[in-house]
């Protein structure tokens, strides 16, 4: 014990790590950024032999890299498995839809609606949740994916008058800034300009990012991975359990709320048709893919996804179909006759999904507790009732015997706490 | 209220229910056993009326035999052992690696079979619904008084595929070795290979089982319905896994009502309602009769330790 | 009968076993005794294949245990009684004994076994078609005893039998231990409980950190000051 | 306090930089991801790049892909030059295989690449009405023409037949009319459907649709007709197309006992399993559908039960076809095999945007955004056109003159033409 | 409730708050007896058809460290529970402190001054010793969600107190220097004390330990016990345990209460219960009467 407690560095000079991580994160933050702010200059001077995104690949991503925030919050902190997070997105979409377009003949400004957008959101994951939370793990999931088949089901068959029905909605304003003089009327966030949308966006992702940011490391934070890890222990550290998890689901749903107020405006039309099952799993699918419960994760996840979904699978089809067509044309197959390596992203994805948790279970970008659990420090290998003793007992073997793993043990890179 | 045609229609849900309930079954015995939500199972189902519409175009036209009632019946073994085999080695390759691993992993590689089962299926039958060759007569069996069919021919042979099949389970988990060591693992995996059960054989088994269910089911939609389609994996397994949490997930007794019950409400939805609204139906009943009973309706009461 | 040389065993890369060396013969109790984390459990989750040993290696009779899977163990004639008892909640007090004897199809002897847990232990003869779950702690712990004989082990290993039971069924439980013993059956016996344990085996091993610290007769380990202050409270 | 200095930055530039590119040239858009033909020898005055966006994947390949052929048979007829710039075509998929049809952001998507990039001239699509509905907005505000081969759904050009606000919300900001369509649309089939159930005879029609726009369209517009033409409308639904199964809707079709089920909708939306179980309950009624079901895909869906099927196509099937017509269907076979009903379309649709890139450069553009602007006027000039439909022009709402509708019925499993509805 | 104040001196073994408890006299050693700060009136517990607990009466004086004991299955840690707003008795009455806790939520009887740890090691295993700590103390905390986001002043000092707070917690309970490891990864005994700081983060005047020595060897036990009773002496506080391993309960009880079969047979001083013959029919056994012992 005493080996391990003189190993250990004292808690200033942990906190002095951490500003310094902070500091370097920022750095990098920032030149993240000037470089999507440059990106649109540039980017048509890359040669096509390097598979570079376009403007509205980028902001695909980059809107579901909000949504993967929102859901981290609902699944990575608090632990409550959401499978039809694509309502409140719908549900957001909609609300931008419904008050800034001719449907209702109501053009509010999109600065405006957007924020109604988020509230109507996060009170609809509270109105889902307040029945529903008390269901315990895969009920909740059952429950969420229900949610989420019923809201754009109910978008589209009611009434064209009501909701669009299967027409959807069109055109819906886009977000625009009056200008004056020289350079024309107005600024227009739209798919008419995608340098100026993907700006919004990116600053969108920004915000959203810095309030999960804020959230995790705060007394709601530490409630909601207190839920996480166990809910009666929580409950009986004076947790207000009920609460705690339907903050998260309104949390979460709001910047699902926000990523569907920016998609709608962006596209300037929404369909109900738009909002599948297919969207939330996607979600899920970054999360975890990302790593649960890690921000950076989240983002780098959609990136990641989207990325290999909207360019890197075609810009490697064009080198690959060819030969397969021709292949299959001299010899009478019809499946490389028409083979489209993108048409197969989900066969891909699907490989994907089944590969990376066999062997990286816990993401690209884990939180340091989830690669603990995952990886050496500290791994059960059952995850049965004894695991905390049966774990507990091992380490107690190990601390004796001066061999604790303490922070300092572990690779460099390992020693942020991934904040 | 036109009592007939409300007979005809509790007729139609009864017999789709059963369908339902075999796919249901499949979900509920692998959750049982593993907690798992086998998203890929709907898929494997899907292979099942592909490998029907095969069978009937294919192979036995290869082997020079007719399309027919009895020599499609003759397929169906052929069909549950690959379906079972399938659902077995899905579980080798993407569910047994992670069986320490955290709840989520599993069922991320779950999505992750359901997305390359339904691609082989696009790959294997292309993109359009095919038709079956129809060798299911539905020639009228009872007939009511007012001159409505209750029951047809090709119903019956639904439920003389699925009920047996329901009751050997049954009968296979209850009261055989084999069975008990199933129900010993779902309970306490570590426990029951302490007692000389291999537990990696009998979760496979399980997979078998599931899987064999599921072709079977395919089988019969793809008789019943007249086709194969790639997509079908998703609304009926859709539609099956929520009989089973409806029923109280893990419940073999419970999946196979759910399945029922939801057959049920679907053919009364899409007959006094509209086809269009009966998801939204199906998943408010769920939501509801979750909230008030959060179990299910057959599943175990959480254990009260005193 | 029983020999472990030299084990070490992970989990993940916890080194819990650091070579741990001990032997049974036929018809011994035999006790490990350790503080919680010294590795008890894990030594029994090596012998009946729940765990490999990395290194070292596990001996049963003629055979070497340490790449045959669990099932295959009980067949051999190992049987345990896990920590925490474990029985499945959710069968019935005679399904929980039939899954004991698991290994062992049809065999014509199958219902003396029955008998002779039932005489063993009569609460569960009268609870037979009771769900296990809704046992008490002691009923349970029984029946996980009871089940682990219906193996007809000649090796039987016991993780921690008088955890949370009461001062009066611990003695209980003991008397039994100290019965199946005499009806020939070999014990390898896990406690916390060092007194208890120490009366009914005639040997004692004392497990630290994965390592054997100390390995004596029963009476000379009561009788140690080490061992009396570490496990013993006096 | 790093961020917050760095946000303000980023909104400077952000504001700077956006105003540069509203004055100049968008600075957006993407590179043609998709490979067209590579264009032989390079035309004087540089390359221009014309669009297709169609739903490649799913059931409606076996249209598009004959589409696709004709465009690039066009093309090749014309040694991929018109009026001296070579042409690269991109052959732009707006389906993805997972949802198995066209989908909003694959159109966005394609819409938005084609528009933003100033050497496209011209978007041959789409297939679907709804993806339309989607990309004329998108392509509007760019000024970059449509021809579309497929599109139906008469909102898109006629005001008063489609909802409210429409065709106008379209064309939104005052935007230059960019779309036309080669192909009449729904209002006239929805009407020929109704016309020639009276011709066959039929007196009580069941009607169902998909709730899609194409589909819930024409089966409005019938639902209007039928009266005018003696028809009794007994029913109505609308399925969504995700159905396992229709069994229960067949027993409420039976009750009401039609003589005849029209389907307003698209074989994509579980057409096949909607004929088959009504055909189940009802052996003996008569099913008529429009052109959306008038495919090879419907008839492996339906098998039997597509037997007898009535469908409208709002044109002639390419038997029917004369003149330069007939010749491009032999030319067709010859080299790609059977063809679909839209095949002539996509043939017609790529024709026509050809011929106006020659007007266009024949006005001498600046560059090549001035030449897009062109290439619209020409188009929406195109009058007395002789092509392979025949003699006709673009009227004002950007629709074909042509009227002629064609009937045909499932016999022994082919689409077999019956009657010219007038 | 007491506020987190900035501590000026941090050099003392607890925060002011802790220190204050030891200097109010009213909570001082052992005042008990008179004045019962626990109190349950015919508390019964049905499960379905299982009468799990049923009709017990339980008092427990201020600043007394009383046991609950009894077999296996006699209903202790369900009447835990019930305690806790685990559960909701099917009848009868739970008073604490002058309220009515009886169908409170679990975070409103840690509210109301009710902590408790468990017989199973629940700690938050993915979250480090601190934080562990600190969710013991977030009743206690403001913050609320958009100060969360917004993070004025006063929340800053909130948390940066609440930190200070929760290594002063960790440092009293022995756990100093181990302030950011994982909880999971830390030693059993430590696992155990650090569910003490957790549950004294929630600032109780009624402590529950459930069967806090078990897996402990006598000396670690015997460490625990001391710990208990410096619970009382410097905290003033008043606990209740459950616990098998008698030479426990009888050294540190000042009363132990016997369940069996969900009723109470016995109540008293450690000698009286010891030598009743109901409770050595049901649950010591003749060994422990003769003064055996489980240990």
């Amino acid at each position: 014990m005493a080996v391990a407690a003189a190993r250990l560095p004292s808690p200033g000079g942990l906190r002095g790590l951490a500003r310094n991580e902070t500091l370097r994160n920022r750095v990098i933050v920032a030149g993240l950024l000037l470089l999507g702010v440059a990106y649109p200059f540039f980017y048509r001077m890359i040669p096509s032999a390097i598979p570079a995104p376009d403007l509205n690949n980028l902001i695909v991503m980059s809107y579901y890299a909000i949504l993967a925030l929102g859901l981290n919050i609902v699944v990575g902190f608090a632990g409550l498995l959401d499978l039809g997070y694509v309502a409140f997105f719908a549900i957001g979409a909609y609300t931008a839809a419904f008050l800034s377009s001719p449907h209702f003949d109501i053009h509010l400004t999109w600065w405006i609606v957007v924020w109604v957008a988020v509230a109507i959101a996060a009170l609809s994951g509270i109105l889902l949740g307040a029945p529903t939370l008390r269901l315990r793990g895969d009920y909740l999931a059952i429950v969420t994916l229900g949610f989420g088949e019923i809201v754009p089901l109910v978008f589209r068959n009611l009434p064209g008058d009501i909701t669009g029905a299967n027409q959807g909605i069109r055109p819906i304003d886009p977000p625009t800034i009056p200008l004056a003089g020289p350079w024309g009327d107005q600024l227009s966030f739209s798919n008419s300009n995608l340098q100026l949308a993907l700006y919004l966006v990116l600053a969108l992702l920004v915000f959203s990012y810095w309030l999960c940011q804020r959230m995790r490391d705060s007394r709601l934070g530490r409630a909601w991975m207190a839920i996480r890890e166990d809910e009666t222990a929580a409950a009986s550290m004076g947790i207000n359990t009920v609460n705690t998890k339907l903050l998260a689901f309104a949390l979460g749903a709001s910047l699902s709320g926000f990523a569907g107020a920016f998609v709608g405006a962006y596209q300037t039309a929404i369909f109900p048709e738009s909002f599948r099952f297919s969207i939330s799993i996607t979600i899920l699918v970054v999360v975890i893919l990302g790593g649960m419960g890690s921000l950076r994760g989240a983002v780098v996840g959609a990136f990641a996804l989207q990325y290999v979904n909207l360019t890197f699978l075609r810009w490697v089809g064009q080198y690959v179909n060819p030969p397969l067509n021709s292949v299959g044309r001299s010899t009478g197959i019809e499946f490389l006759e028409n083979f489209v390596l993108h048409s197969y992203n989900f066969l891909i994805f699907g490989i994907v999904l089944v590969v990376m948790m066999v062997v990286r279970p816990e993401g690209l970008l884990p939180t340091r507790e989830r690669k603990a659990e995952l990886h050496g420090i500290g791994v059960a290998a059952e995850e049965t009732a004894a695991t905390a003793d049966e774990v507990a007992t091992h380490e107690t073997a190990l601390e004796e015997a001066g061999e604790a793993v303490t922070i300092e043990d572990l690779p460099p890179e390992d020693q942020k706490r991934d904040r | 209220m036109d009592l007939e045609q409300f007979a005809v229609i509790l007729s139609i849900g009864l017999f789709n229910g059963l369908i339902v309930a075999l796919v249901a079954i499949g979900y509920t015995l692998v959750y049982g056993i593993i907690e798992l939500i086998n998203f890929a199972h709907g898929d494997v189902f899907m292979l099942g009326t592909l490998l029907t519409y095969f069978g009937l175009v294919a192979i036995l036209p290869g082997f020079g035999v007719e399309a027919s009632l009895i020599s499609a019946l003759a397929l169906i073994p052929f069909i549950m052992v690959i379906t079972a085999v399938i659902n077995a080695s899905i579980e080798r390759v993407a569910y047994r690696p992670l069986r320490n691993a955290p709840r989520l992993a599993p069922l991320i590689s779950a999505i992750g079979m359901s997305f390359i089962l339904q691609n082989v299926g696009i790959i294997l039958l292309g993109p359009s619904p095919k038709a079956v060759p129809s060798v299911l007569p539905n020639d009228p069996l009872i007939v009511m008084p007012g001159g409505r069919t209750l029951i047809s021919l090709n119903e019956v042979v639904v439920g003389a595929v699925t009920i047996p099949l329901l009751l050997a389970l049954a009968y296979f988990v209850t009261s055989t070795r084999q069975g008990k060591a199933m129900r010993a693992t779902a309970q306490d995996r570590e426990a029951a290979g302490l007692m000389g059960i291999n537990v990696n054989r009998t979760i496979s088994q399980t997979f078998l089982i599931g899987g064999a269910l599921a072709g079977a089911a395919g089988f019969v939609v793809a008789l019943f319905l007249g086709q194969a389609w790639w997509f079908f994996g998703f609304p009926f397994g859709l539609l099956a896994f929520t009989s089973a949490v409806l029923g109280g997930i893990g419940n073999i007794t419970g999946a196979a009502l759910g399945g029922i019950v939801l057959g049920l409400v679907k053919s009364i939805s899409d007959f006094y309602i509209e086809a269009r609204w009966t998801n939204v139906i199906v998943f408010s009943i769920l939501i509801i009769v979750l909230v008030f009973r959060p179990t299910g309706l057959l599943g175990a009461k959480q254990a009260e330790g005193a | 009968m029983l020999e472990l040389h030299d084990v070490h065993a992970y989990y993940g890369n916890i080194h819990a076993l650091k070579g741990v060396s001990l032997t049974v013969d036929e018809g011994e109790v035999v006790t490990l005794i350790g503080s919680n984390g010294a590795g008890k459990s894990t030594t029994l989750k090596t012998i009946s294949g729940l765990l490999r040993p990395r290194l070292g290696e596990v001996r049963f009779e003629d055979g070497v245990l340490n790449a045959v899977p669990p099932h295959q163990i009980v067949s051999l004639g190992i049987s345990q009684s896990p920590e925490g008892r474990r029985v499945f909640p959710r069968m019935t007090v005679a399904e929980n004994l039939e899954m004991g004897a698991f290994q062992r199809t049809a065999d014509a002897t199958l219902q003396e076994d029955f008998k002779r847990v039932y005489r063993l232990f009569p609460r569960l003869e009268e609870r037979r078609s009771q769900r296990a779950g809704t046992l008490s702690g002691g009923e349970q712990q029984m029946l996980a005893i009871g089940r682990a004989l219906m193996a007809k082990p000649r090796l039987l290993l016991l993780d921690e039998p008088s955890m949370g039971l009461a001062p009066v069924l611990v003695e209980l439980i003991f008397d039994i231990i100290r019965t199946i013993n005499q009806q020939g059956t070999t014990i390898l016996l896990v406690e916390q409980n060092a007194l208890m344990a120490l009366g009914v085996a005639g040997r004692g091993y004392i497990l630290q950190t994965g390592q054997i610290v100390l390995a004596d007769s029963a009476d000379r380990l009561r009788q140690n000051d080490d061992v009396r202050k570490a496990y013993l409270g006096g | 306090m790093k961020l917050r200095n760095l946000g303000a930055l980023s909104a400077a530039v952000l504001i700077v930089a956006s105003a540069c590119t509203q004055s100049g040239a968008p600075a957006t858009g993407g590179a043609p991801a998709t490979g067209g033909q590579p264009s032989a020898g390079g035309g004087e005055k540089g390359t221009i790049t014309v669009w297709s966006s169609l739903p490649r994947q799913g059931s409606s390949k076996g249209q598009t892909d004959t589409i696709v052929n004709a465009i690039k048979l066009a093309l090749e007829e014309r040694n991929n030059q018109a009026g001296g710039y070579t042409i690269e075509y991109v052959d732009g998929d707006d389906s993805t295989a997972e949802a198995g049809q066209w989908t909003e952001a694959k159109e966005i998507e394609n819409a938005t690449n084609a528009s933003s990039d100033p050497d496209v001239v011209g978007y041959l699509g789409t297939f679907n009405s709804g993806a339309a509905a989607v990309s004329i907005p998108i392509n509007c505000r760019a000024g970059l023409v449509m021809i579309s081969p497929a599109n139906t759904y008469p909102g898109l050009t006629k005001p008063g037949k489609g909802e409210e606000g429409e065709p106008d919300n379209f064309y939104p900001d005052g935007c230059k009319h960019n779309y036309f369509r080669v192909i009449p649309a729904d209002d006239l089939q929805g009407l020929a459907g109704a016309k020639w159930a009276k011709q066959l005879g039929f007196k009580k029609v069941y009607v169902i649709d998909d709730s899609q726009l194409y589909g819930k369209g024409i089966a409005d517009v019938f639902r209007a007709e039928a009266p005018g033409q003696e028809l009794e409308v007994v029913g109505n639904d609308s399925i969504l197309g995700t159905e396992t199964d229709y069994i229960s809707l067949a027993q409420k079709v039976q009750q009401a006992a039609p003589d005849l089920v029209y389907f307003g909708g698209i074989t994509q939306q579980n057409a096949g399993q909607l004929w088959r179980d009504i055909k189940d309950a009802m052996p003996d009624v008569a099913m008529m559908g429009p052109d959306g079901i008038a495919e090879q895909a419907f008839l492996d869906a339906a098998a039997e039960a597509a037997e007898g099927t009535y469908t409208t196509f709002g044109g002639l099937p390419a038997e029917e076809l004369e003149g330069e017509g007939a010749e491009f269907v032999s030319t067709f076979k010859e080299r790609f095999g059977d063809l679909e009903p839209y095949t002539a379309y996509g043939y017609e649709a790529a024709n026509v945007l050809l011929d106006a890139i020659e007007r266009a450069s024949a006005r001498n553009p600046t560059d090549n955004a001035q030449l897009r602007a062109f290439v619209l006027e020409e188009v929406a000039n195109t009058k007395d056109y002789q092509g392979a439909l025949g003699t006709w022009s673009f009227d004002q709402n950007g629709d074909t003159t042509l009227t002629q509708m064609s009937g045909s019925q499932v016999v022994d499993g082919e689409f077999v033409f019956q009657d010219i509805i007038e | 409730m007491t506020d987190i104040r900035p501590d000026p001196d941090p050099s003392g073994p607890g925060s002011e708050q802790l220190r204050e408890a030891v200097s109010t006299p009213t909570t001082g050693v052992p005042a008990q007896g008179s004045d019962p700060v626990f109190e349950a009136r015919g508390v019964t517990k049905r499960f379905g058809g299982l009468l799990a607990v049923s009709e017990v009466d339980f008092t427990i004086p201020r600043g007394a460290i009383v046991s609950l004991i009894g077999p296996n299955g006699a209903g202790k840690t369900t009447f835990f529970n019930m305690i806790t707003g685990l559960y909701r008795p099917t009848s009868g009455q739970i008073r604490f402190d002058g309220r009515d806790l009886t169908g409170l939520k679990p975070h409103e009887v840690v509210r109301a001054g009710i902590g408790r740890t468990f017989q199973n090691i629940r700690l938050f295993g993915n979250m480090s010793a601190v934080d562990n700590v600190l969710v013991g103390l977030h009743h206690r905390l403001k913050g609320r969600w958009w100060e969360a986001i917004l993070r004025p002043p006063s929340i800053v000092a909130e948390e940066k107190r609440a930190f200070d707070e929760a290594e002063r917690l960790l440092a009293f309970v022995g756990l100093e220097g181990k302030t950011h490891i994982t909880a999971r990864n830390l030693a059993y005994g430590d696992q155990r004390r650090l569910e003490i700081a957790r549950a004294l983060a929630t600032e109780p005047k009624l402590l529950l330990l459930d069967e806090p020595t078990a897996g402990m060897n006598p000396e670690e036990t015997r460490r625990l016990t001391d710990f208990v009773r410096r619970l009382r002496s410097d905290l003033g506080l008043t606990v209740l345990l459950i616990e098998h391993d008698m030479q426990v309960v009888m050294g540190i009880s000042d009363r132990v209460t016997v369940l069996d079969h969900g009723e109470r047979i016995a109540e008293g001083s450690p000698d009286t219960v010891r030598r009743d013959a109901r409770v050595i029919e049901a649950y010591l056994g003749s060994g422990a009467a003769a003064g055996v012992g489980t240990h």
